[in-house]
């Protein structure tokens, strides 16, 4: 085989050799960057949203957005920020991180990670093209039946087949991990010696695994209710909501822990590397975070506690969800004695790592709370439940990927974000967060139920609102300055160099930044926990080398997952229309979705064929580049 | 009385706690203000777990402060190298533990009154439990007395301190009947029955919604429970079973005759259950329109001429879509709904 | 003595070899069994309780599934730790699923 | 044969597991399969969620037939066996052997599917439309979600086989055959749980 690879390297100038190599790229490191990319256009988007939100519900009884025009912001903020801006700004860090983490040269499937990412990204085109195609959806992001099956219109189809193909690129995404991590690690990077933020990696993929097929399932039921005219939800003919109810919390309560997991990881090395100190009790962070993601599974109910399961029921799956607070209290206590004894640099990153404990730790509160089942008919489906989860999501999940953003951009870019206006950006968001969510805990015990699109002026719910809607101006301004950022430092930032923070303490910070295509010039021999730390600490600036100096393999670049990905699209966009057409199928539309569904075969046909040799990068090649990242 | 005080005095924080949130939020909408003893059991139990997790809050926060100011980096320490420490088994296994307690603690009457509030069978439910059916729909409430064989819409009335069990349907898709003053909610599913048992103590109105996204108006699908006298409630039973009495100006009269004939084929008056819109038989004693609008005429008018406007997605045609009355033809409409009394 | 060696190792392969096939066969024929032992309680459903009969015909099934994943499968060598954990996780998921579905669906 | 170039290299045993691409398909392949499980789960679940509700339609017991069920059941299990072996003549790198066994199995598959479509139509005459009622919709949607897998599977056994005339059997080559031999046993594994929860358990009625 190795005879036939070919060696191709010449790097064209101009604007369609620059599109193309993105189109066709599979560098992880490139798909973390698209990923990156992709995250970060939706997050606008959603965050838009939540402002057009938080203006309708500033005052009482405003019409800037009513009954199903507001269904639909709010559908679509949760939808976007749930699957298009934190999973991808997830697969985005993974994609940076983890194959430097572990020092491997690649992750296991790089064809499929580049499908997985266009999967994603057109997946989100999909959902959100419905604003200009007839509507969004508007049946909330948890799309309820029969609500959503009988009584809304084509957006939901949009809402269905947008999850349906960017969900089977996160399930790609998933599995690709889950071998890299197991199968790729470099020679004595033991599974106790991996860093903490590819142990939850790798179990934030077993969730992918597992969780994501439910969802594709309850999907398939939805489509083919609304298309076919099946009876999965239609109690008129023996259906029964109650059962999308299930398959959606059964992947959706693993979902917000495949969101929160990574986060965890991001703070166990933002919190020991900035206290200059290794994570404290390791084993036990380990143990804590298999624990969250066994019971991940086994707790789904808590949120239909008001469906009238039974008492029964509904006090096992109470019992079920406390227990979680145990392995998440043992991480808190964790890392605050990370940083005991420690010397704490008070980076941007760390300042959103550390701001992330006390945020985390109210979220984490009202979710026991939440688990109590007659306390929770009080507060479920209240502002109560919309304070706890932004809580845990924004004040979880996001201050933990911009912690890991602006800990991991020189990695990824080569260059420093600006500290002096990170840290405003922080405060803004800081401060921001907690004037906008601390009242909604109040607005929800006062009466205010979720999803409404406003409120009567006699209940008392005006004050709370208000305060709610100035909060959201501060992380507005946040989120601003951190696009200033963006720009000012990718025009004229400061460089970095392999270690850019000077203590870095795992593998990603012992080669250049950024990381050169072939990662690792020789693959690492890691020794113990934080391979770089401890070599440095014995005096040498480089981790001993596995082995010597060679040429290396490299997969080539392809369309395909591109194309795939648009086959996919056709195919959805048949099936949209297919019951666009009202009661009659629409025969065309299926004919069209048809061809769709062929055109992806025959892509799949043609990978199947085609022998990728990929390419040789050669000795002397490495040690030049090498020369010049010195 | 005494002994009542001391075990106040023991739960003093827990007092204090409580009045500070009861603070917050209007009488008969605040769940904080519990008006009912489903209300009541579930504050407690809200109560008992914010005070656990205040101190969860209290003991992370302070170590979490003397962490952050002790252990910052200052200045020329450059070159300080701090101990690796591993970790320390005594203290991870201590919290470990102490978390396992205090969920315990909250474990046991979690359990409890989990069987005991949504009990609505057993013999915690007092004999003269009264029976209500409720049925939910896109966007409006109706509420049907089987034993006493009325039915109203918007607007329930209930005697004081007396066992209501509700037993809920929905004829559409699913939604929630929450009276957050009286207790908590239940889904209301289509095809299937829930039951969920609220007690008032006072008499007063409290305000209901729908907590599960059920369309567009999902944000307008008010009602009001209107807790009576016991006495009260038995004479508007009787009431209700003999109907408004006619109208007699003539404005009303002539809104009667177009009610008839324009509206009669969704809304009732008298006992009969209208199915596809609210039955009117006590319209002039309720105190909103479509559940949320102002008790007046000119709200009235409003609707009549234009429910969408008001209420986005309602099923109630506006003019001119199978009607076409003229604005005055509506004011005697109105004129007539508004006699609508069973108050004698 | 290196071809001796080499002899007396391909008559162990082979040996192995016919070894495993028996396994195979072995497994096949108790496959059929299974599955003809199943028809045949459900054909016995007028004088067989039917709890009994599902009973026993759903332990047939999972019985022929572990003769499939451990034999065809090829779970039962080494270096299967990992299918093994993550077709069990599956399992798992799946059984949780079935169970809830079949208690607490439906609302009296 | 065209794989005259890698005669040269010595056969090492277990092809499929030769090379970390092999390793890593491999895997990630049964990574899959345990992600197929709950989705057969979910389905599973849902179809017994809504067994009883027929509405005016056919029940399961009026409809399903012992005979073809044991049929169908056989040649499936049939079509185990033969790609087993299959993969037995892959490990001694057989390549005319691997391809028959191959292609039998494609045949079993084939006669699989046809029975299905054949019992499928006969249901659908005598009422049992996929609208009729929720169990009918959770029927077809399991049963048809096994068959189109099987469907799949015959699409891409075929295309390996006829690929593998020119590709012959190597490190790059084997780890396919193995995974697709992988999917068409679990195929079967499903079926075995299909015939037993839905047929069987259906003629039961209870």
């Amino acid at each position: 085989m190795t005879t036939s690879a070919i060696t191709v390297r010449e790097e064209k100038q101009g604007f369609l050799p620059w599109l193309w190599m993105w189109l066709t790229t599979v560098d992880h490191k490139k798909i973390g960057i698209l990923y990156l990319c992709g995250a970060g256009l939706f997050f606008l988007i959603g965050g838009i949203e939540a402002i057009l939100i938080r203006i309708q519900l500033s005052v009482p009884q405003n019409d800037f957005l009513v009954g199903s025009t507001y269904n639909q912001v709010m559908t679509m903020h949760g939808t976007t920020m749930i699957f298009l801006a934190a999973m991808p700004a997830i697969f985005a860090l993974l994609n940076a991180v983890v194959p430097l983490q572990i020092g491997a040269r690649d992750v296991a499937f790089p064809f499929l990670n580049a499908l997985g990412f266009w999967l994603f990204f057109l997946g989100g085109l999909i959902l959100n093209v419905s604003w200009f195609l007839g509507g969004a959806p508007d049946g909330g992001w948890t799309a309820y039946a029969p609500l959503s099956t009988e009584f809304l219109g084509s957006g939901m189809d949009f809402y269905i087949l947008g999850l349906q193909v960017a969900g089977a690129g996160t399930l790609m995404g998933g599995i690709n991990f889950l071998v890299t991590i197991i199968n790729m690690r470099a020679p004595g990077m033991t599974f106790m010696r991996m860093p903490l933020f590819t142990w939850t990696a790798l179990i934030t993929s077993a969730l992918i695994l597992f969780a994501f097929p439910a969802l594709t399932v309850g999907l398939f039921f939805e489509l083919f209710d609304k298309v076919f005219g099946a009876n999965f939800f239609n109690s008129v003919n023996g259906g029964n909501g109650v059962i999308w109810e299930h398959i959606f919390w059964i992947f959706g309560h693993p979902e917000v822990y495949i969101l929160i997991l990574p986060a965890f990881g991001v703070i166990s090395e933002v919190v020991p590397t900035f206290a200059k100190k290794r994570l404290f009790g390791y084993t036990s962070m380990v143990f804590a975070t298999v624990l969250i993601g066994f019971l991940a599974f086994m707790v789904w109910v808590h949120h239909m506690f008001t469906v009238g399961l039974g008492p029964m029921a509904n006090s096992l799956f109470a019992i079920a969800t406390m227990a979680i607070a145990i392995p998440t209290g043992m991480k808190i206590f964790n890392w605050m004695f990370t940083m005991w004894g420690g010397q704490v640099h008070y980076t941007t990153a760390n300042l959103f790592a550390v701001g992330f404990i006390p945020t985390f730790v109210l979220g984490g509160v009202t979710g026991v709370m939440l688990a109590v089942p007659a306390a929770d008919f009080q507060y479920h489906d209240s502002y109560f439940v919309v304070a706890h989860f932004h809580y845990v999501i924004v004040g979880g999940v996001v201050f933990g990927l911009l912690a890991g953003l602006f800990y991991w951009w020189p990695k990824m870019f080569g260059k420093f974000l600006n500290e002096k206006l990170g840290k405003v950006t922080f405060w803004f968001f800081f401060f921001g967060f907690h004037v906008t969510f601390f009242p909604q805990h109040f607005l929800g015990l006062m009466g205010m139920p979720r999803r409404y699109f406003t409120y009567l002026k006699g209940d008392g719910l005006a004050t709370g609102n208000m305060i709610s809607s100035l909060g959201a101006i501060g992380m507005a301004i946040a989120i601003i300055l951190l696009l200033i950022n963006i720009v000012m430092t990718t025009a004229n930032g400061k460089k970095a160099k392999g270690d850019a923070w000077g203590f870095g303490r795992t593998l990603e910070w012992s080669i250049p930044s950024p990381a050169p295509e072939y990662n690792f010039a020789q693959t690492p021999l890691v020794k113990g926990i934080d391979p770089l730390w401890k070599a440095k600490m014995e005096g040498s600036h480089k981790v001993t080398p596995a082995e010597p100096l060679g040429d290396i393999h490299m997969p080539s670049s392809s369309i395909l997952p591109f194309l795939m990905s648009l086959a996919l699209t056709v195919a959805s966009f048949g099936f949209i229309y297919a019951d666009q057409s009202g009661t009659a199928l629409n025969a065309g539309s299926l004919i069209f979705a048809g061809i769709g569904v062929a055109l992806l075969f025959l892509m799949m046909l043609i990978h199947s064929l085609k022998d990728d040799h990929g390419y040789h990068i050669h000795k002397h090649e490495i040690i030049e580049a090498e020369r010049e990242a010195e | 009385m005494k002994k009542k005080w001391q075990h106040l005095l023991r739960f003093l924080p827990l007092v204090a706690l409580m009045a500070l949130l009861s603070a917050c939020g209007k009488e008969g909408v605040s769940a904080l203000k519990p008006m009912g003893d489903e209300a009541h059991e579930e504050a407690k139990l809200m109560i008992l777990s914010i005070a656990i997790m205040v101190i969860v809050v209290l003991v992370v926060g302070i170590i979490f402060t003397y962490v952050v100011i002790k252990f910052r980096k200052r200045k020329n320490q450059e070159e300080y190298i701090p101990r690796q420490v591993e970790g320390s088994a005594v203290l991870e296994v201590i919290w470990t533990v102490i978390p396992i307690i205090l969920l315990a603690i909250l474990a046991v009457p979690t359990v409890a009154k989990t069987f005991s509030v949504s009990d609505t069978t057993s013999k915690s439910v007092k004999k003269d439990a009264l029976v209500i059916n409720v049925t939910a729909n896109q966007f409006w409430w109706e509420f049907e007395y089987p034993d006493q064989k009325i039915v109203t819409g918007e607007e329930v009335v209930i005697p004081k301190g007396q066992d209501v069990i509700f037993k809920l349907t929905s004829k559409d898709t699913t939604h929630a009947f929450w009276v957050p003053a009286l207790g908590g909610k239940v889904d209301v599913n289509p095809g299937q029955t829930t039951q969920l048992k609220l007690e008032a103590d006072k008499e007063g109105t409290y305000s209901g919604r729908c907590a599960e996204l059920c369309g567009a108006s999902h944000a307008l699908m008010y009602f009001n429970v209107k807790a009576v006298s016991k006495a009260d409630f038995k004479s508007w039973v009787s009431e209700m079973k003999a109907g408004p009495s006619d109208p007699t100006s003539v404005s009303a009269k002539q809104g009667q005759e177009l009610f008839k004939n324009n509206c009669m084929s969704c809304h009732a008056v008298g006992n009969k259950d209208a199915g596809i819109a609210p039955n009117l038989t006590n319209f002039a004693d309720r105190q909103n329109i479509a559940g949320f609008l102002d008790h007046n005429k000119k709200n009235l008018e409003k609707w009549i001429w234009d429910p969408q406007a008001e209420k986005p997605g309602a099923t109630m045609p506006k003019r001119g879509a199978n009607n076409n009355l003229s604005k005055d033809q509506i004011q005697q409409i109105a004129d007539y709904l508004f006699t609508l009394s069973v108050k004698q | 003595m290196a071809l001796n060696q080499s002899d007396i190792n391909s008559y162990l392969e082979k040996q192995k070899k016919r070894q495993e096939l028996i396994h195979y066969f072995v497994s096949f024929v108790l496959m059929i069994l299974f599955t003809v032992l199943a028809f045949v309680a459900v054909m016995l459903r007028d004088s067989i309780n039917d709890y009994l009969i599902a009973v026993f015909i759903v332990t047939m099934a999972v019985v022929q599934v572990v003769f499939q994943l451990y034999y065809f499968m090829h779970m039962k060598e080494q270096d299967h730790g990992f299918p093994t954990l993550f077709l069990y996780s599956g399992a798992a998921v799946a059984f949780l699923t079935v169970i809830s579905f079949v208690s607490i669906v439906w609302i009296s | 044969m065209s794989q005259s170039h890698d005669l040269s290299i010595e056969k090492l045993p277990n092809p499929e597991k030769a090379t970390l691409e092999g390793k890593n398909k491999f895997l990630g392949f049964w990574f899959f399969l345990g992600g197929e499980t709950v989705l057969f789960g979910t389905l599973f679940a849902t179809f017994l969620a809504l067994r009883d509700k027929v509405g005016n339609g056919p029940a399961g017991h009026e409809l399903f037939s012992m005979k073809v069920t044991f049929l169908s059941t056989m040649i499936l299990l049939v079509s185990s066996l033969t790609s087993v072996f299959a993969i037995l003549a892959l490990k001694e790198y057989k390549l005319r052997m691997m391809q028959f066994w191959f292609w039998v199995t494609v045949l079993l598959g084939l006669c699989f599917l046809g029975l299905e479509i054949y019992e499928f139509t006969d249901y659908v005459k005598e009422g049992l439309g996929y609208k009729t009622s929720a169990f009918s919709s959770s029927f077809y949607t399991l049963v048809g979600t096994h068959g189109s897998h099987v469907f799949f599977g015959i699409l891409w056994i075929s295309t390996l086989m006829i690929a593998s005339y020119k590709k012959g059997i190597t490190t790059v080559t084997a780890p396919k055959y193995y995974i697709a031999a992988l999917y068409w046993h679990f195929i079967d594994v499903v079926w075995v749980f299909i015939f037993t929860v839905v047929y069987l358990l259906g003629i039961l009625g209870g």
